[in-house]
Order: C-alpha cells, then structure tokens, then sequence
C-alpha cells in the first residue's frame, strides 16, 4: 500500500493556486458561442466557448458571465450591432481565467467587443452578397416585370404593427377610390426567429401565387435592432428567387440590407410603399384619362375632317366640270373660228398664186421675144460692121503692097540719078570687079551710056 | 352602288374621278356617266359619315357617364 | 355622221381638218369636201357638248338637294 | 369582353387602337367599331382601378391543400 | 383638156410650163404651143377656183349663223 | 434654106458666122457666101420672130379677158 | 493668070514676092520680072477687092431695109 498520496482537494487547491498565480490578469480572447445557456430566471449566462477547425472542436471552455454584466454587455451589444447574442455566433470577449474545484476551467468573461462582431456581421453580409451574385439570383426579383395593375397585394407583417397600420391607412382610403385586396401573412419581423418566419410566410404565399401580383414586407416600426436577419443568405435568396416582385417596406435608417437589395424594389419605409402603389395607379388613371380625352376630340376631328373634304370634293366636281364644259366650248370656238379663217384665206391665197403664174405667163414670153430681137439687131449690125472692117483691112493690106512694089521697082531708083553699072553685061557691085582701060555700060531710067576706065583709085 | 361599299374605297373612288376631269384625262363622252358616278358616290359618303358620326357620339356620350 | 360617233373622235377628226387646211396641205378639189365635212363634225360636237353640259348640270341640281 | 381579359391586355389593346385613332390610320370604316372597342376597354381598365372582385375564401381553401 | 382632170393637176402643169419659160428651158418654136396650153391651164385653174369658191362661201355661211 | 429649119438652128447658126467674122476668120472669097447666108438667117429669125410674137401676143390677149 | 484664081492665093503670091525683094535675095536682072508679075497680082487683088465690096455692100443694104 502505498502511503504517499493527496487528496483530491489537495491536488485542486494546488492547481488553482498555480492557475491564480500565472494568470493573473485578464485577456482578450475570441471564440465562437457554442451554446449561450441563459438562464433568465437568474440572470446569470454559462456560455458554452469553442475554437472549431476543419476537422471538429479544436478547444473548448465554459463562460461565465454574473447577470450585472450581462445585462451591460446585451445591452452595449444590442445598441452596436442590432442584435442579439446568439449561438453560433464568434465574439470577441475580455475574460480571466478562472479555476474552481467543483467546477473545473472557465473564464470569466468581464466584456464582450461588439465592434468585432460588427465588422464579422459586415463579412457575412458581403458574403452573402457575392454568394447571390455568384448564383446569378441576385437580380433575379428586380428583373421581373412590375404588374402593370400591382393590385393584389400579398403582405407579410404583423397585424398589429405600425407600419402594416399606416399602409393599410393610405391604400384603403386613397380620395381617388382605388380599390386594392390585400392579404396578409403574419410573421415576425425582426431578430433571428424572422428569417424562419418569413421564409415560412413566403412558402404559403408561393402556394397561392396565382392570386397575386405582388408580395409586400411590411416592418412595423421598431427602430434599427432586429434587422440583420435580413442579411441572412437564405431569406436574401428566398427572396431573390420569389416568381413574382417582393416590394420591402421595412422602415429603418442604417445601411441598405441583402433583402432590400435583391428586393424589386426598396419602398424603405411602410408609407413610401403604399403611395408607390397608388401612383402605380395614379399613372394608370392618368393614361386612362389621356385616352378618353383623344377618344373624345379625335374621330370627331376626323369626321369633321372628311365632312369638309367631301364637300371640298363636291365643289371641286362642280367647278371642275364647269371649267371642263368651258374649255370644250373655247376649243370648239377656235377650230370654228380657225376652219371659217383658214378657209376663207385658202382660196384668196390660190387665186393670188394663179394671178402670180399669169402674170409671169404674160411677161415671160414678151421678154423672151424682146431678148430674141435685140439679139437679132445686134448680128445684124455685127455683121456690118465686122464685114466693112474685114474689107477696109484688106485694102490697106493691099495700098501697102502696092507701095512697097513700087518703092523696090529699080526703075523708080534710077530716076533719083542712080545707075547701074555694067563690065561685060555683069552688074559690078565691087571695084575690084573692073581694070582701068575696062568698057564699061551706065545705065539710067531712060538710055544708057558706054564709057572707058581711066583711072582706079582706092 | 353595293351596300356594302367601303367609305374609304368609295372617297377614293370619288377622288380619282375628281382627278381625272381635273386633269383633263376625261373625255367629254365619258364626262356625265362620270359625274353620275362621283354623285352617287358623294352621296354614299355623306350619308356613311352621318351615320358614323352619329354612331361615335352615342358611344361618347355612353363614356362619358 | 354615225350617231354612234364619240366627241372626242369627232373632235380630233375637225383638228385634223383644219391644221390640214391652215397648213395648205389640202388640195382644191377636196376642199369644200373638207369644209363640208369640218362644218358637220362642227355641229355635232356643239351639239353634243350642249346635251352633255344638260345633263351634267341636272346630276349636279340632283346633289345639292 | 370576357371577365378573364387581363387588366394589362386590355390596356395595351386600348393603347393600340386610341394610336391608331390618333395617327388617323383608321378608316372610317372602322372608326365607329373601334372607338365602340376602345370604349368597352376603357369602362373595364376604370372599374378595374376602382373594383376587386378577389375571393379570400378561395386563397383560404387554395392555402389548405 | 379633159372635164375630169383635177385641179391640181392642172395647177401643177401650169407651173411646170412656167418654170421651164422663166428657166429659158423652152425654145421659141415651142413658146407659142406651151403658152396657149399654160393659157388654157390658166383658164381652167381659175374657174375651178370660182366654183370652189362659191361652195365654200356657202358651208361657211352656214356655219357662220 | 429649108421652111422646116427650127428658129433656134438658124440662130445658133447666126451667131457662128457673126462670130467667125468678127474674129477675122474668114477670107475675103468666103466673105461675101457668108454675109449672104447670115443675111438670109436673120431675115428667116426675124419672120419667126414676128409669127411668135403675134401668137403670143393673141393668146395672151385672150387669157387678159 | 487663071480666072479662077482666088484672092488669098493671089494676096500670098504677091506677098511673098515682095518679101523676097525686100530681104535682097533677088538679084537685079530678075527684078524687073517680079515687079511684072507683083503688079499683075496687084491688079487681079484689087478687082476682086472691090467686086466683094460691091457684093457685100448690096447684101447689107438689102438687109437694113
């Protein structure tokens, strides 16, 4: 048997020590709440911490947080964040470490950061952003068609609240007597049980779709805390995906949530929705009126119109077969007038080119004759002419002749005291001819002479 | 002329006869039988526009209720 | 001239005549012929516009009513 | 008009015919005919706009199955 | 000269003969045989041209009324 | 000289033998043969001359009346 | 001298005798001889010379009348 053992409480009462000894002061610690275990009766939260990993519970210790401090914290909490604590949910708490022997490990937890959860709600709500987008549902509701009446209203709300009050106020008492049905789906509005209860609402509606045109989320009042249940990725997609618009009307100041977004459209606030409604049909009546106004002026327009062009036409007949019948009649005039013309000028006209001919008839041959008788005169004195020069010219041909003859007769030169010299019957026509002793013969125009050379000088 | 002649066909009708004396493009032989036919047609549309017209204020004032 | 004569041929047949005469392309011998011939068309033309304008103005009367 | 005939259908087939009176492409053939149609829809797109004839009983029934 | 021949004939012979005078294309021996026919040519052309004359003044006169 | 030589032969031959004696041409025997037969065809123009003209001349005096 | 001899041969002989007496080619003794005959010829030109005149002279006369 062995002597040297500890009791149990010795063992704790030295565990605790050392734990009291090493942490002494307190940290800043980040876990996630595995379960809050709240007990309203006193107040008092056992938070259950757990770090998880990939493949399970990494770490895990009690909380504990005294009903003072939860009470301070909640409420910091709640003011910060519009929320609640709530499992699952990773925080960022102030606590030491504390050691009991009854009880074990836990932390004492003196603070919670509500800005750290803040910041990690923001992340949730930008994941769920880009989740949808990713999906390409994001704009799935906003791309339907607005119903051209949106008429039948389903309403998700609560019966009670503000905001379903003021809604129903304006639709149903509108002055202009627009009649609406709406049906309403009650459901929670706010903190986490909302998105279940929406959900579940939306469900119904989409059973009987056929009866609506549009589902309304109607928030009454109720200030910002509560709303990030409308950043919940389910209900953001349930809406997204709804087959007919969702209009949200959920009254509140901060950041636009997923809802909002995917919604067809943000009324923001109760008021705003039912008077988008009603100027949906204002718009309508306003068309309508429009119409009934061109109804009203247009065809009758149109018929004074024709009226006046079919009396136009009428008129234009008359005149028209007026001027027609006149111009005939001025057409018949003029050939009339050109036949009586033309006709009476034609034979005028032949008489003068027959008178013409004649005349020329009696002038042609006269003249004729006349040329013909000039031209007789003219031989004739031609001829007399021509024959007396012919006969004067031969007789100067011949006085000329007869000059010359008697100009070359030797006979007519010797009676000038010429003659001819002759030595033995030859006529000397050179000195050399005759000698000197020569007989030489003189003749003249009446005798001739013999005669004896005494002497030759050269 | 048909009872059930069209306005429209018969205003168009009674045009181009217009037309055609206008522009001379008829001839004297045609001229009466023509005019005979722009008559009646005038007639027909006087008589369809009476009746439109009295029609299309009936049912105005029937709207206006 | 046939009865059955149109306006407009009679018409065009008097033109015919009296360019040809205006022009001098007529021959003496047809002459009177032509003349003859211009003065009937002349008459029957007359004649049936008188008629025609009758009519016209009769239709016309009957619309105005 | 049949009790079915959608608001939106009603109204669009009032928009074409008062566009069509309005651009004065109908004849007056059809213009009593239409404006009498487009009379007809104009009375149901009105008692629409002031009207509901939706059966909660219904949708109460629908929602059970 | 035959009692058939036609005015223009006759004119167009006349005017042959003319025109061969006025051209110098006659000789003298023939002068007198064409003058007498040009002559006779003359003589027939003027009393067609009466006759005609007379004709015409007659349809016109009655067309003139 | 034949009674059956045409006026323009004889004139043709006229003007040769004028022609041929102005120009000198002709010799002294032939002078006296040629002024004869010239002479002969001027007396045998002259009298064609004078026969025309009195035909002319009563023709035409019948054509003035 | 023949009879029948005609002026222009008698003219050329002449002519021609009295050129050769003038270019001197004639030699004296023949002188006298030519002389003989040139005024033979002579003779014979101016009888037939003024023969022709009176011929010709009687022609003309014959035709101013």
């Amino acid at each position: 048997m062995t002597e040297n053992y500890y009791t149990l409480s010795q063992i704790t009462e030295h565990v605790r020590k050392l734990i009291s000894r090493t942490y002494t002061q307190e940290y800043w610690i980040k876990a996630e709440i595995a379960q809050l275990n709240y007990y309203p009766k006193s107040g008092h939260c056992y938070p259950d911490l757990v770090e998880k990993s990939e493949t399970g519970v990494k770490a895990q210790i009690r909380g504990v947080i005294w009903k003072g401090s939860y009470e301070r914290i909640l409420e910091k909490f709640k003011a910060t964040t519009g929320r609640q604590l709530t499992e699952g949910m990773e925080i960022l708490f102030r606590a030491r470490l504390d050691y009991s022997s009854t009880y074990g490990f836990a932390f004492h937890i003196s603070d919670i950061d509500p800005d750290f959860s803040l910041g990690k709600m923001a992340a949730e709500k930008l994941k769920s952003i880009s989740r949808l987008k990713d999906e390409h549902v994001f704009f799935a509701n906003k791309a339907l068609n607005f119903p051209f009446f949106p008429k039948r209203i389903a309403i998700i709300s609560v019966e009670t609240s503000k905001g379903f009050h003021d809604f129903k106020n304006i639709v149903d008492n509108n002055s202009r007597g627009y009649r609406f049905f709406y049906m309403l789906f009650p459901a929670l509005l706010q903190g986490d049980e909302a998105v279940d209860s929406i959900s579940f609402q939306l469900e119904r509606i989409r059973k009987v779709i056929r009866h609506f045109d549009i589902v309304a989320i109607i928030r009454g009042g109720g200030g910002d805390v509560g709303l990030n249940c409308y950043n919940d990725y389910n209900l953001a997609r349930l809406v997204a995906t709804f087959p007919i618009p969702v209009i949200s009307g959920i009254g509140h100041s901060t950041n636009e949530t997923v809802v909002e977004m995917v919604a067809h459209k943000n009324a923001i606030t109760p008021t705003d929705l039912a008077y988008f409604l009603q100027q949906k049909f204002d718009n309508i009546a306003v068309e309508l009126d429009h119409k009934m106004a061109i109804l009203q002026s247009v065809p009758i327009d149109q018929i004074v119109d024709s009226k006046s062009l079919l009396y136009k036409l009428g008129d234009r007949i008359k005149n028209r077969q007026q001027l027609f019948i006149q111009h005939k009649s001025e057409q018949l005039s003029s050939a009339q007038i050109r036949l009586l013309k033309y006709s009476k000028r034609f034979i005028p006209h032949q008489k003068e080119i027959l008178l013409s001919k004649s005349l020329k008839l009696s002038q042609l041959p006269v003249n004729r004759i006349e040329r013909n008788q000039e031209n007789l005169r003219f031989f004739s004195t031609h001829l007399e002419k021509s024959s007396k020069h012919i006969l004067k010219s031969v007789w100067q041909k011949i006085h000329h002749t007869e000059e010359k003859i008697k100009l070359l007769d030797p006979v007519e030169i010797l009676k000038k005291g010429f003659s001819i010299t002759r030595v033995n019957g030859k006529i000397v026509k050179e000195i050399n001819q005759i000698q000197e002793g020569d007989l030489i013969e003189n003749q003249f125009s009446d005798g001739k002479t013999e005669s004896k050379i005494l002497k030759i000088s050269k | 002329m048909k009872e059930t002649m069209k306005y429209e066909e018969a205003f168009r009708e009674l045009e181009t006869i217009v037309n055609q004396i206008e522009d001379g493009e008829t001839s004297l032989d045609e001229l009466s039988e023509k005019i005979k036919r722009a008559s009646q047609l005038l007639k027909f549309c006087k008589s369809k526009l009476i009746s439109t017209q009295q029609d299309v204020e009936e049912i105005l004032k029937d709207l206006e209720d």
